[in-house]
């Protein structure tokens, strides 16, 4: 049996999404500078807002602007960024639960090192210079200690 | 004693090149919604899902299953996704009847959808992948030579396959939520550019975006729904290889064995005779006359000559695909299942102005694969 | 408020590696060599071109492998007349299933040196090799098919591997 | 009532990190002869085939119609397949079976883990508008639910350490198995971490394997074994899809399953659960409500072994051969899917 035969194979491609008028709305509102999020009707807030309520799968229609810092409520430090990371120095994901929010959003923390991270710091939106509508608009949240 | 399986909700997407109306999850939320207030019932009264699409790499969504569980109403309950290829949605609704015919659930929904414009069919169906042999073809390129072996085996004429497009084409003009809307002619399929040849373009399906949802419960609650339900028949699943010496990829085994498994349950001998509409899959135009021979319904090497004689265009013989079929719409991993509700439409009388008259008994049909995956299901007006 | 964002560009970009398994390893090796081989089922006995990991009758592996000719018959083709990305050649032209001389199953191929208006099903053709220092473990080691001008197979002699 | 139905028969192909030799006819063929044969039967007999795997670890579409390939579909076979775990292509299995008109199913699951970069691939489970963007990579997934159980006092690093350590100890009997042997809880304490608090030591490896068990009803079965496994229950639930929503130190869905199925009715020797993530298995243990007699992943677990996408559908073989060798009597098995674990099925087997 002669050396196994290999190739590298790229998947790649660029979907061209619709967004529906919930999650549009949302991403209209990064672009403007703006957090909105769904108040279900049992009263919670969704940020970031979903488009069905999962407690009771009703859709969301009743949007509130909530504030641009929160607190982490879970997080994870990444010391080796990978690749498809939108942060090339080291980093944290967390679960942020913004100001007027009941529910928690990915994203990241760009923080000076582990041990400035802790469960329950606040952080705050590090806004994009030029913004499109897209989750990127906010390229991360900061400790708010340190602005 | 297999317990009675009843279809009381059916619900569809408007289907279109792209719905830009709606995200991911609207899509399938439409569908769903539609299929709940048919059966009078809502998300909270199922007690599970079975979920089909095709590959996940048309919405680039890993097992999307996860991601609709809000959407559809499944927190807290059972989902299940299938995937069997372009026969998926009809496997979708089989698997669906199965757990309500072994009194697994009482009460489920079943949804199968495609947003195809997310992405592009012809990169998600066959990407460029190294030791296999290049993208010469495209995505007819495959079916087009058996096209081609089927026209020489039967001796049909060319016109065959633009008399099935434009008919179909004209029974999607009765279906409101059809893709395609488009007064098709003779001349305008036979003016419209050959891809592979024998196929031209109008003889293909178009690519869409939609979602198919229906309600199932058992014979107790189908009985008391207000509204006259469809009843299950039959239900059967073939496989066989792709390729292997000596297959007749025209006229599959498994097509024909397949069909006699769903014909015997459901009690029919004569198939021509008995059923009195049937939804199959026709991706493009000439799969109607070899769907025809593989199904039972005319005789090998005959298929052909009833699309010429007309005997099955609406109000004929067996009118076949009166919603317009896969030739209008074709969200790939929801077709299947869009075959499946038309038939069950037809034999509720629900089925508005490409209401086949009296249909009692109809037949819903997919394939998928190199016509390799089939599943099909016999409907009734009345359980078994 | 301006107008809506209605529509979002998403990337994949995922990098995978390929292996072919062992019985299609020694098909693409024996391309590499200007050759076609074949695995023949145990039970059946038909040559399958590529040798295969299971044969779908016997459900066993077609282990015994053995050289197939690069010449055989065109059994069905459609013409291609639509352009679309990645394509080698510019439509139209003509894609076809060729059974080897010594397999039992087809083999799908593009075929050239032809006016496309003349292919006929039954056609001989013969493989088109490219250059010997072009030759790879891959299909492409043939650039077409052509026809050898051979007497055409009778339908009958064919008509199984449609 | 339907009459019961029992794991009759399994193989498996030993998890390797990789196989560089075998494509998915090749993976399939031998291990679902094997399964098949031990019992005296072929393809021809089986009533019901279905398979489970997703296209994304191979990166491409229909990745499953290639497996197909390795099984005898002539004549043509009634098949069908789940972009799921193994685990549930079991369930769907078992419920064509519950039909009766058959009494055998063949169920297989492959899983090659070794083509993509699983990290990256697992980002594409999540919601792609608002979190595929970032790319939360399947470690800093899993780390953000277990900095959540350490902070909720569920758990401590150490806890994690342990958990490998015994369950690699458990592997070293497993001849399936990929990472086995004694480790030290103070080394993997102090590797450094991917994705803080998760280390290496506290994933999973990444294997190539191909597994098959065999279903059997009723009489059927007791004609083929001695000592059938019988799926006495089975179950799974899905939660909320977004992170942000779930509470990540319970598994809601797996405690409903549990209910279900009466995990507690009886008592139990072993559970097969499906935890890739050390910290998972507290959760899971939590939401059985397993007691401390009870032995977890006699086989090592996913920690030991992770063909994804079969990696579940070996719960069940693990369990049923220990039941088939008269080593327990009952057994529960659970699978997971999805994001921390967002989808959970729970079965319950017993030999008698």
């Amino acid at each position: 049996m002669s050396e196994p035969l290999s190739a590298p194979y790229l998947l790649q491609f660029t979907y061209n999404r619709t967004t529906g008028p919930v999650i549009g709305r949302f991403l209209t509102g990064l672009r403007d500078g703006r957090i909105e999020g769904v108040r279900t009707k049992s009263g919670k807030v969704l940020v970031p807002p979903v488009e069905y309520d999962p407690e009771t799968s009703e859709a969301t229609t009743d949007f509130v602007e909530v504030g641009q810092a929160g607190v982490v409520t879970t997080w994870t430090w990444v010391p080796a960024p990978r690749e498809l990371h939108v942060l090339k120095t080291p980093f944290a994901f967390a679960l942020i639960k913004l100001d007027g929010a009941d529910t928690a959003m990915v994203h990241v923390v760009d923080a000076p090192s582990e041990s400035a991270m802790r469960t329950g710091m606040r952080v705050k939106v590090r806004w994009a210079q030029e913004r499109v509508g897209y989750i990127t608009d906010i390229v991360c949240f900061e400790p708010e200690a340190s602005s | 004693m297999a317990e009675n399986c009843a279809i009381i909700g059916i619900g569809q997407t408007k289907y279109a090149a792209i719905r830009k109306d709606v995200s991911l999850p609207g899509l399938l939320r439409e569908a769903a919604l539609r299929a709940l207030e048919d059966a009078g019932m809502t998300f909270a009264d199922m007690d599970a899902i079975i979920l089909g699409t095709a590959p996940d790499m048309f919405e680039g969504v890993m097992m999307p299953e996860l991601f609709f569980a809000d959407a559809l109403g499944a927190v807290g309950k059972p989902i299940l996704r299938v995937h069997t290829a372009g026969s998926v949605g009809g496997t979708t609704g089989i698997v669906a009847a199965s757990t309500i015919q072994t009194r697994t659930y009482d009460k489920v929904l079943c949804i199968a959808f495609e947003k195809q414009s997310e992405s592009d069919a012809m990169w998600a169906l066959s990407p460029a992948i190294p030791f296999q042999p290049q993208l010469v073809a495209g995505a007819g390129g495959y079916f087009a030579p058996l096209i081609r072996s089927y026209i020489r085996r039967s001796g049909a004429p060319e016109d065959v396959g633009m008399m099935v497009a434009v008919k179909d084409r004209q029974h999607a003009l009765k279906n409101p939520y059809a893709h395609l809307h488009v007064d098709e002619t003779m001349e305008t399929v036979r003016n419209s550019p050959m891809l592979w040849d024998p196929i031209r373009y109008s003889e293909t399906c178009p690519s869409s975006d939609g979602a198919c949802a229906m309600v199932l419960v058992n014979e107790k609650i189908g009985k008391a729904h207000p509204k006259k339900p469809a009843w299950v028949r039959g239900t059967a699943m073939r496989t066989e290889a792709t390729f292997f010496s000596g297959r007749d990829q025209i006229n599959p085994l498994a097509g024909r064995e397949c069909a006699k498994d769903v014909y015997s349950q459901a009690g029919i001998t004569d198939p021509a005779k008995q059923i009195d509409t049937a939804e199959i899959y026709v991706p493009f135009s000439w799969f109607e006359p070899m769907w025809l021979e593989n199904l039972g319904f005319a005789e090998v090497g005959t298929g052909w000559k009833w699309t010429l004689e007309g005997k099955t265009k609406l109000g004929a013989e067996l009118p076949i695909n009166a919603s317009g079929g896969v030739m209008s719409t074709n969200p790939i991993g929801a077709s299947g299942l869009i075959r499946f509700a038309e038939a069950a439409l037809q034999v509720r009388g629900q089925a508005g102005e490409h209401q086949v008259d009296g249909a009692k008994l109809a037949l819903g049909h997919a394939y998928g694969g190199g016509s390799q995956f089939f599943s099909m299901w016999v409907v009734g007006d009345s359980p078994v | 408020m301006s107008d809506m964002i209605t529509r979002i560009k998403t990337p994949v970009r995922l990098e995978y590696g390929v292996y072919p398994g062992s019985h299609y390893t020694t098909y693409l090796n024996a391309l590499a060599q200007g050759r076609f081989v074949g695995g023949r089922c145990p039970e059946s006995k038909k040559v399958y071109v590529p040798p295969r990991g299971a044969s779908p009758t016997s459900g066993q592996p077609t282990d015994e492998i053995v050289d197939v000719q690069d010449s055989g018959v065109l059994t069905t083709f459609c013409v291609i007349r639509l352009a679309f990305p990645g394509q080698k050649m510019k439509p139209p032209y003509c894609f076809g299933a060729i059974v080897l001389d010594g397999a039992d199953l087809p083999i799908y191929h593009l075929i050239g040196n032809i006016p496309y208006e003349e292919v006929r099903m039954g056609m001989r053709v013969k493989a088109q090799w490219k250059p010997r220092d072009q030759w790879g473990p891959t299909l492409e080691s043939v650039d077409f098919f052509a026809p050898t001008g051979e007497p055409d197979a009778p339908f009958e002699s064919y008509s199984e591997h449609l | 009532m339907s009459q019961p139905i029992a794991i009759v028969s399994v193989a498996q192909l030993p998890s390797i990190r990789r196989d560089r030799t075998r494509d998915e006819a090749e993976m399939v063929q031998p291990i679902v002869t094997e399964a098949m044969q031990k019992i005296g039967l072929k393809q021809a007999d089986i009533g019901f085939t279905c398979s489970g795997s997703s296209d994304y670890l191979v990166g491409r579409p229909f990745s499953f119609v290639a497996a197909v390939d390795g099984l005898v579909t002539w004549p043509p076979i009634r098949e069908s397949h789940v972009e799921m775990d193994g685990a549930w292509a079991l369930f769907e299995a078992l419920i064509r079976l519950r039909h009766g008109d058959i009494d055998t199913a063949l169920v297989f699951a492959f899983g090659k883990s070794s083509l993509g970069p699983i990290p990256d691939v697992m980002n594409v489970q999540n919601d792609p508008y608002y979190v595929q963007p970032l790319n939360l990579d399947s470690f800093s997934q899993a780390a953000l639910q277990a900095r959540a159980m350490i902070d909720a006092g569920k758990a401590t690093e150490r806890d994690f350490a342990e958990i490998v350590v015994r369950n690699r100890r458990n592997a070293k009997s497993n001849p399936n198995a990929q990472v086995k042997g004694d480790f030290d809880v103070e080394a993997i304490l102090a590797e450094k971490t991917i994705s803080s608090p998760i280390r290496k030591s506290f994933s999973p490896p990444l294997s190539d394997s191909c597994v098959a068990v065999v279903l059997a009803s009723g009489d059927k079965a007791k004609k083929l074994v001695k000592r059938p496994a019988w799926i006495r229950g089975i179950d799974h639930r899905i939660e909320p899809y977004s992170l942000g929503v779930r509470d990540l130190t319970q598994s809601v869905s797996t405690r409903i399953a549990a209910e279900k199925v009466g995990v507690n009715a009886k008592k139990n020797d072993i559970a097969e659960i499906h935890t890739p993530f050390a910290h998972q298995e507290i959760l899971i243990k939590e939401a059985l409500g397993l007691d401390s007699s009870v032995v977890v992943n006699p086989s090592g677990g996913a920690l030991a072994a992770n063909p994804i996408m079969a990696t579940g559908l070996i719960r069940f073989i693990e369990a049923a051969t220990r039941i088939h060798a008269g080593e327990a009597n009952r057994a529960i098995v659970h699978a997971t899917s999805g994001v921390t674990m967002q989808q959970n099925l729970v079965a319950v087997l017993e030999g008698e």
